[in-house]
């Protein structure tokens, strides 16, 4: 039972760490309809400067809304510089399905080796701000720390709060208007080309957050090669699909399911199968729903 | 205030779209844009709009030049336009692509009155409010459309074949409509069409283009009288 | 001209989406060599009813015969060995191919060739037999000239004159046209007009119309649908001065 | 002429790839035949992406099949080389058919996930059952090259034979379907979907069939780069091979056959050159290890920013612009 | 000297080249290797090189993937015409390196292979490769004896990388006769998911262990201590000599090098923090000339040992150096070569094993490992059925200034 227990606790707790990533893709996924998979390398980027921030200021607290504000500038130069440069040439034709993928792969590459270029390959480390220590029930110490739950409060409040946005603001409709049709939003007097500056800046925010956090929340340590970053992309796109993409809920009931069969498979299965029982949930979620949780069918064909 | 357009040129690569063309339309006035298919009437709209550039000439709407700045910036001026194809966002609801109008409005209840208005105009539209655009029948579309560009609260309507796909009886409302906005709140409005003939009948001035030029202007009634454009564009 | 032959036959059609009833026990005939309109106002069911035959949208009730035979509602892509063609309300080509590749596309089942010899170059002849029969459709629609133009470069006109080869080069027995003279300016009405006249020669007709010109002149039968209900049907000019068909649909003007 | 008899330009072009061979350095022998593999790899991705308008993040998987197939077949059953490669593509293209059916329904970045998640999961596979070696894998020899080539005949230059005599087979194949009634079908149902069921193509047969296809190719693909390597592992189909493959058939041009070997040669020649400027300077660590990643990545991105469609088809676009004028 | 014919040597120089992971996921760590390799050289080339000849070390960045290994290799092998291969890592790529270029048809030397694959040490299947390290299976069966001696009544739980790396020592163990109450294996790479160290300690909890061994990667070590930690759990650790690196721990983060606090670590080096060995000495000064901002650790130890190895084989060969020379060098004399570890190496013309066996230390509150009992008490195996046997191995004087004669 308290293996049972912990076991819903462990694979929550992964599913918050997996759905801060997802939350930014998907962010970025409805404002611009373009996969980031530079996401994990703008989030990698925040999380030295928070890294930096931390050793100025020495206080996580401060460094964490100053690395998130700098995520979001450098997340909105990314989208002036690059992004929509990109658009403009590869919005149709079978270009329009894998061009976007490749350039933010590349992005992806040239941010680690700026980073490397700057702070070495070596790790560096991010003590956490708040204990790893499980809250104890009597002689039972839980899978549950109070840094496990400042995730998970993070990635609730984000979702409330960028979910009213996209939902109930003007803001957020003039985001979708602009992701799914540029002209007509444009014609409807939006100014399209910063809205979608601003969706990318609330992603690159999201993503600082998801960096800081995933790493304080783990080891404390990251290098531009890291481990945890790669699979941090991984996951959290896989689980932006489960979730289907054009839901912020979606992304994190994706993230938290995810979370949650890999931990019930590591802990009562064999750690072994992590990997195939991620691409097999995937298959099985998309078999069932093509679009994925809470994604949408295209309307009429004809 | 009134539209006026010089010698206006528009290059798509190497095709020459719109060759020289110049017409004024006063305020308050309903000019009707006929031509053949490829004539250039969708893209004499569309650098009205701002979505194409322009190679040569000018075009003002009172102190507003046309011809330079972002189509965003042009709606806010007061210059709406419906472009060609049911212009509407697929994956947003009828009442998101209706708000999505008047987002940049800051006179929120005013707004809303106008939302009442164009649900009056297209009763169709109120019942589906809820509906994702991409599930409307090919004329709800057009006015769906329609209806958002009239949420903008426009003073210069540019309107691309409104009557595309739209049943006889909703385009005579339509056309009366147009001419009702035109008349009581004093709009003005480039209406292209290739239904001349309907057009034309509620039109005060039109212009007629042939292959990117302007082949005879004038009055509406005028040009109906023509025996020229009769044959022409009219069909008999 | 049209003989009583029920060639194809949809009886009690219903169709909804979540609440709303797009389709309700819709009866439609098409004899042999006949051209029938479905005409009604905007969100009436009409392409809806298209879409049901065609496989696009699965009715809720109803049954299908074609040829006098009752069999299930088509799947999409059986459609051209049945024997139906249809052009999309939006044009609908293939835009980097070319205009002869749209059309050899609509021409697919007359191809023999599996995917083993054409990787063996041995498809030649095959091809050559499909682009000539392309041709032969593109000219009927006077667009041989197009042939080498891709799709995405053609003016608004002929693209729908290339949509119609596409439909024409599977040698349909049934033609389903979805606002085919939407857009269009008095002259290529009037050629598509003729065009569609001619065609009855070879095959049936179902179309659907907005542009009372040509639904008058080109149909021999009408149907009338509203809110997803046949209000009317039967000739055109039975059906031009019902006065439910005037109050729904046509207006005073038309 | 060329154009109107494929085969012999085809001839010439391999004669003309084994009169060089015996030309350059055993090196350029070596990287020759691994961009000849690039080559078949790149245009399997062209087929399925370009095409068929599908997206694989996972082709490194397939591979992976490939290589594996073949070198159990040879291992276990002491299959004849060429019988290897053609159980390698049978493998590989029944590995591609399954991913099909479920690719079939999905569309854009589910698809992405989808075959990602499979180049993740599929290492662990061979890990789990002790017939795939685990992670050291499996030895994959081909043997020496047959003694009537001479005693001066190396080892790489078999490989480099094999693989450009592949490669040409290849390319000539799926020229030949590509320009054939298939070609044009993938074409079509991408373009528009609707339209294209109408004028009766199975959408979701014609999609499998691009993933069969293309993963068969794949699988040769997978063999010949086991052979070069003498070895299978699963640490030599990493996502990197995948994403590098996806990279070449953008920098190849996805919607064209024609600039296959741009990418593969860019994919091969790349790291060497970026390696060479790079030791030049006396540099620190951190820039020495950094500069490759560094200049890869600024020229992806800018071929993607100004030749998003690739070279060749922005030439064809640039010469259809001046004969329009 | 005089002039050779073997490619890579002149009569003033040696060109050795090496392929290594100095980016990717697998580079963290093992990309200090070569340039603690490269700092020794240039310390042996500054006083007077080998036989008058200095090395110079090229340097490739292998990703850890075999193919991209396979292409380095050859440009070493052909373009920049190293002598030898030294220090290649990984045994997928090692394999691949090995079969593709043909290293032992061209009679290529690949000096002291990175990898615990025993495989390498069979002289005949690689004529021209020689181990350095001692294999997993070695560490298992000597990790095993300890355990038997030591808990023989206590529940014993094993966490280990499902891969060969793992399963090696899975075999070992169970020739040492050891059964594990709870053994979890855990992909590789799947240690770094956010949940995989938690799984761990719930299990270990759920099945009350006294005794984990932990046969992975560092970043497994990491996690498994520091979930642990948060989850109140206490066990006795035993860390492999992979995992067990306290330095690749602290540097991933600080505050977890006081859980390695009383746990068990194997290593057949001395422990880089033992200041009080003369090869330890001198690596760190070596060390801190040439790379002053990086931390002294177990990689460099390795890459140093590695260099210093390759050194003494070159030095041995005397002024006639040519690979066959070099590897017939090895093969009579490497059993007697100077290193700087703890345990005698196995060289000789049947086998290239390097390295034979382990010490057994507790590690202290700041992180080190030190010898139990006060010394290096070394044992030695073989990779087969051979018993344990606590060795009589005097490691021979650092010769003078570090500089194999
Ligand atoms: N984006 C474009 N690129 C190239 N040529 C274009 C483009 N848009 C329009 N054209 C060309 O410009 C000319 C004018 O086209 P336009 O769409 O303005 O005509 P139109 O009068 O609106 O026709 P229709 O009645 O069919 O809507 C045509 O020859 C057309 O082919
Ligand atoms: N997938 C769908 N989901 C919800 N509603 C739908 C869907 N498809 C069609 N409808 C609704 O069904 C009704 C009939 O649509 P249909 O497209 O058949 O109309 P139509 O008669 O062709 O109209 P038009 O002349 O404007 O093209 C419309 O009100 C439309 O909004
Ligand atoms: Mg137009
Ligand atoms: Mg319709």
């Amino acid at each position: 039972m308290v293996q049972f227990i912990n076991m819903l606790l462990i694979g929550i707790g992964a599913g918050s760490i997996y759905a801060l990533m997802a939350i930014a893709m998907v962010l970025v996924w409805r404002s611009t309809r373009v996969i980031n998979f530079a996401q994990a390398g703008m989030a990698l980027l925040s999380t030295y400067i928070g890294f930096e921030l931390v050793q100025k200021t020495g206080n996580f607290w401060i460094a964490l809304p100053l690395a998130m504000i700098l995520g979001a500038l450098f997340s909105a130069l990314v989208e002036i510089l690059l992004i929509r440069t990109l658009i403009k040439h590869s919005t149709s034709g079978p270009v329009a399905g894998i061009v976007p993928i490749i350039a933010t792969l590349g992005l992806l590459g040239f941010i680690r080796a700026m980073i490397g270029f700057i702070w070495g390959n070596q790790d560096i480390q991010i003590q956490p701000p708040l204990s790893k220590v499980g809250f104890k029930f009597g002689e039972e110490t839980i899978s549950l720390s109070p840094m496990n739950l400042l995730v998970l409060l993070s990635v609730l409040a984000m979702v409330l709060v960028l979910g009213f946005i996209f939902q109930k603001t003007s803001l957020g409709l003039s985001l979708r208007a602009s992701a799914y049709s540029p002209e007509i939003a444009q014609l409807a007097g939006i100014r399209v080309g910063a809205i979608r500056t601003i969706g990318w800046a609330i992603a690159g925010a999201a993503g600082a957050a998801a960096g800081l956090l995933q790493t304080v929340n783990g080891t404390g340590a990251v290098s531009p090669d890291s481990l945890e970053f790669s699979l941090l992309l991984t996951f959290g796109f896989i689980a932006a699909v489960i979730g289907g993409l054009e839901s912020l809920p979606g992304a994190v009931l994706g993230a938290v399911v995810l979370g949650l069969v890999l931990a019930a498979v590591q802990i009562y299965i064999s750690g072994t199968l992590v990997f195939i029982v991620a691409f097999a949930l995937l298959l099985l979620v998309l078999l069932v729903r093509p679009q994925g949780f809470i994604g949408t069918k295209a309307g009429r064909r004809a | 205030m009134s539209l006026v357009v010089q010698n206006l040129t528009v290059d798509h690569g190497a095709i020459r779209a719109i060759n020289g063309v110049s017409f004024t339309v006063e305020t308050g006035k309903l000019s009707a844009v006929i031509g053949a298919n490829g004539a250039g009437k969708s893209t004499l709209l569309r650098t009205l709009s701002g979505l194409n550039k322009a190679t040569e000439g000018s075009a003002q709407w009172g102190e507003h030049n046309l011809l330079s700045g972002k189509p965003e910036s042009h709606v806010r001026s007061g210059v709406s336009h419906v472009s060609e194809g049911k212009s509407v966002v697929a994956e947003l609801t009828v009442e998101e692509n209706l708000d999505l109008g008047a987002l940049w409005r800051r006179n929120k209840k005013e707004a809303t009155e106008t939302k009442q208005q164009v649900i009056e105009l297209f009763p169709r539209l109120g019942e589906r409010l809820g509906q994702r655009a991409d599930t409307l029948s090919g004329g709800e579309r057009q006015m769906l459309a329609i209806g958002r560009a009239l949420m903008s609260k426009p003073n210069l309507l540019l309107l691309d074949e409104p009557s595309l796909g739209l049943a006889p009886l909703v385009i005579e409302q339509i056309f009366q409509t147009i001419r009702g906005i035109v008349d009581s709140m004093n709009l003005t409005v480039v209406l292209v069409e290739q239904n001349a003939m309907g057009a034309l009948k509620i039109a005060d001035t039109a212009v007629v283009l042939n292959l990117g030029h302007v082949a005879t202007s004038g009055s509406a009634a005028d040009l109906i009288a023509d025996p020229a454009v009769r044959a022409a564009y009219l069909g008999y | 001209m049209s003989t009583n032959t029920p060639l194809l036959h949809a009886q009690g059609v219903s169709v909804s989406f979540g609440g709303l009833r797009a389709l309700h026990d819709v009866h439609l005939q098409l004899n042999k060599n006949e051209v029938v309109g479905v005409i009604g106002p905007n969100g009436a069911g009409k392409t809806t009813l298209f879409n049901a035959i065609c496989g696009l949208v699965t009715p809720d009730a109803g049954s299908f015969s074609f040829e006098g035979k009752e069999r299930s509602w088509p799947r999409t892509d059986q459609l051209a060995d049945l024997g139906i063609a249809r052009t999309l309300q939006g044009v609908g080509l293939f835009p980097d191919l070319t205009v002869l590749e749209n059309v050899m596309i609509g021409a697919q089942k007359f191809a023999k060739t599996g995917l083993i010899s054409a990787s063996f170059g041995r498809n030649t002849k095959d091809e050559a037999e499909l682009a000539e029969r392309s041709m032969t459709a593109l000219e009927r629609v006077y667009a041989g000239a197009l042939a080498n133009r891709r799709a995405n470069t053609l003016s608004y006109p002929d693209t729908k004159r290339v949509a119609i080869a596409r439909a024409l080069v599977s040698e349909p027995k049934v033609l389903m046209l979805d606002e085919p003279a939407g857009g269009l300016g008095p002259q290529d009405i009037e050629w598509m007009n003729g065009l569609i006249r001619n065609l009855t020669a070879q095959m049936s007709v179902l179309i659907v119309e907005h542009h009372m010109d040509v639904v008058m002149s080109v149909c021999d039968r009408l149907y009338v649908l509203n809110f997803g209900e046949v209000i009317s049907s039967g000739s055109s000019d039975v059906v031009r001065r019902d006065p439910a068909v005037i109050a729904a649909y046509l207006g005073t003007g038309a | 002429m060329l154009k109107k008899h494929p085969l012999i330009g085809f001839t010439l072009f391999g004669i003309l790839l084994f009169l060089l061979s015996n030309r350059v350095d055993e090196l350029r022998v070596f990287q020759g035949a691994t961009v000849a593999i690039y080559v078949i790899a790149i245009a399997s991705i062209i087929l399925l992406t370009g095409y068929s308008g599908q997206v694989s993040l996972g082709h490194g998987a397939l591979l992976a099949i490939g290589g594996y197939a073949a070198a159990l077949a040879r291992n276990h059953w002491g299959a004849p080389v060429w019988l290897t490669f053609v159980i390698a593509v049978l493998a590989a293209a029944l590995g591609g058919y399954l991913l099909g059916l479920a690719a079939a329904r999905l569309s854009g970045p589910y698809l992405a996930g989808t075959t990602l998640a499979l180049a993740i999961g599929l290492p662990s596979i061979a890990n789990q059952f002790p017939i795939f070696g685990g992670e050291q894998g499996l030895l994959y020899d081909i043997g020496m090259p047959p003694a009537s080539l001479g005693e001066d005949f190396t080892q790489y230059k078999w490989y480099f034979w094999i693989a450009s005599l592949a490669a040409l087979l290849a390319i000539y194949w799926l020229r030949n379907v590509m320009a054939s009634r298939y070609g044009r079908n993938w074409k079509a149902v991408r373009g528009n979907d609707v339209a294209a069921e109408l004028a009766g193509i199975n959408v979701g047969r014609n999609k499998v069939l691009a993933f069969t296809v293309s993963a068969g190719l794949a699988g040769l693909a997978g063999a010949l780069l086991a052979m070069t390597i003498s070895t299978v592992s699963p640490g030599a189909f990493p996502l990197a091979l995948s994403f590098s493959l996806a990279t070449g058939a953008v920098l190849s041009g996805v919607t064209t056959l024609g600039g296959v070997m741009i990418g593969a040669v860019t994919l091969v020649a790349i790291p060497e050159i970026v390696d060479t400027v790079v030791s030049r300077f006396e540099s620190s660590d951190a820039v020495a290890n950094n500069l490759p990643g560094l200049l890869v990545s600024t020229l992806l991105i800018l071929t993607v920013l100004f030749v998003p469609n690739g070279p060749v088809e922005q030439l064809r676009a640039r010469r259809e612009h001046r004969v329009n004028k | 000297a005089q002039a050779a014919s073997d490619p890579g040597v002149t009569s003033t120089s040696i060109k050795l080249g090496i392929t290594v992971p100095m980016t990717g996921i697998a580079s963290p760590g093992y990309n200090k290797i070569p340039g603690a390799m490269k700092a020794y050289f240039d310390y042996v080339n500054a006083n007077g090189g080998v036989n008058g000849r200095k090395i110079t070390l090229v340097i490739k960045d292998d990703q850890y993937i075999p193919t991209t290994a396979v292409a380095k290799a050859n440009e070493l092998i052909l373009k920049d015409k190293v002598f030898a291969l030294v220090g290649t890592l990984g045994t997928a790529s090692t394999k691949a390196i090995s079969a593709s270029t043909q290293l032992a048809k061209r009679g290529i030397p690949s000096l002291f292979v990175n990898t615990g694959f025993s495989g390498f040490a069979d002289a005949k299947a690689y004529p021209t490769t020689f181990s350095i390290l001692p294999s997993y299976q070695m560490e298992a069966k000597i990790m095993g004896k300890f355990l038997k001696d030591k808990y023989a009544d206590k529940k014993l739980a094993l966490i280990y990388q499902d891969d060969d790396f793992g399963r090696d020592a899975l075999a070992g163990f169970k020739q040492a006769g050891i059964t594990f109450t709870t053994a979890i294996p855990y992909a590789s790479g799947s240690q770094s998911l956010p949940a995989t160290g938690a799984g761990w300690i719930s299990k270990l909890k759920a099945a009350g262990t006294d005794v984990t061994v932990l046969f992975g990667v560092s970043s497994a070590s990491t996690a498994a201590l520091a979930n642990a930690y948060a989850a109140g759990y206490k066990t006795q650790w035993v860390l492999g000599s992979v995992g067990g690196d306290a330095t690749t721990i602290a540097a991933t983060n600080k505050a977890y090098v006081p859980l390695l606090y009383g746990a068990k670590g194997f290593s057949f080096a001395p422990a880089p923090t033992d200041a009080t060995d003369e090869y330890i000495k001198l690596f760190q000064s070596i060390y801190a000339s040439a790379q002053p901002t990086q931390t002294f650790d177990n990689n460099v130890v390795a890459g140093m040992s590695n260099a210093f190895l390759a050194v003494q084989a070159l030095q041995a060969t005397g002024s006639n150096l040519t690979r066959a020379g070099l590897i017939k060098t090895i093969e009579t004399k490497g059993a007697t070569f100077a290193s700087p570890f703890l345990t005698p190496l196995g060289y000789s013309a049947s086998s290239h094993v390097g390295a034979t066996g382990y010490w057994i230390g507790t590690y202290d509150p700041t992180g080190a490992l030190k010898p139990d009992g006060g010394k290096y008490t070394v044992y030695t195996t073989d990779s087969g059925n051979g018993p344990v046997v606590e060795s009589s191995y005097k490691r021979p004087a650092m010769p003078a200034k570090g500089l194999p004669n």
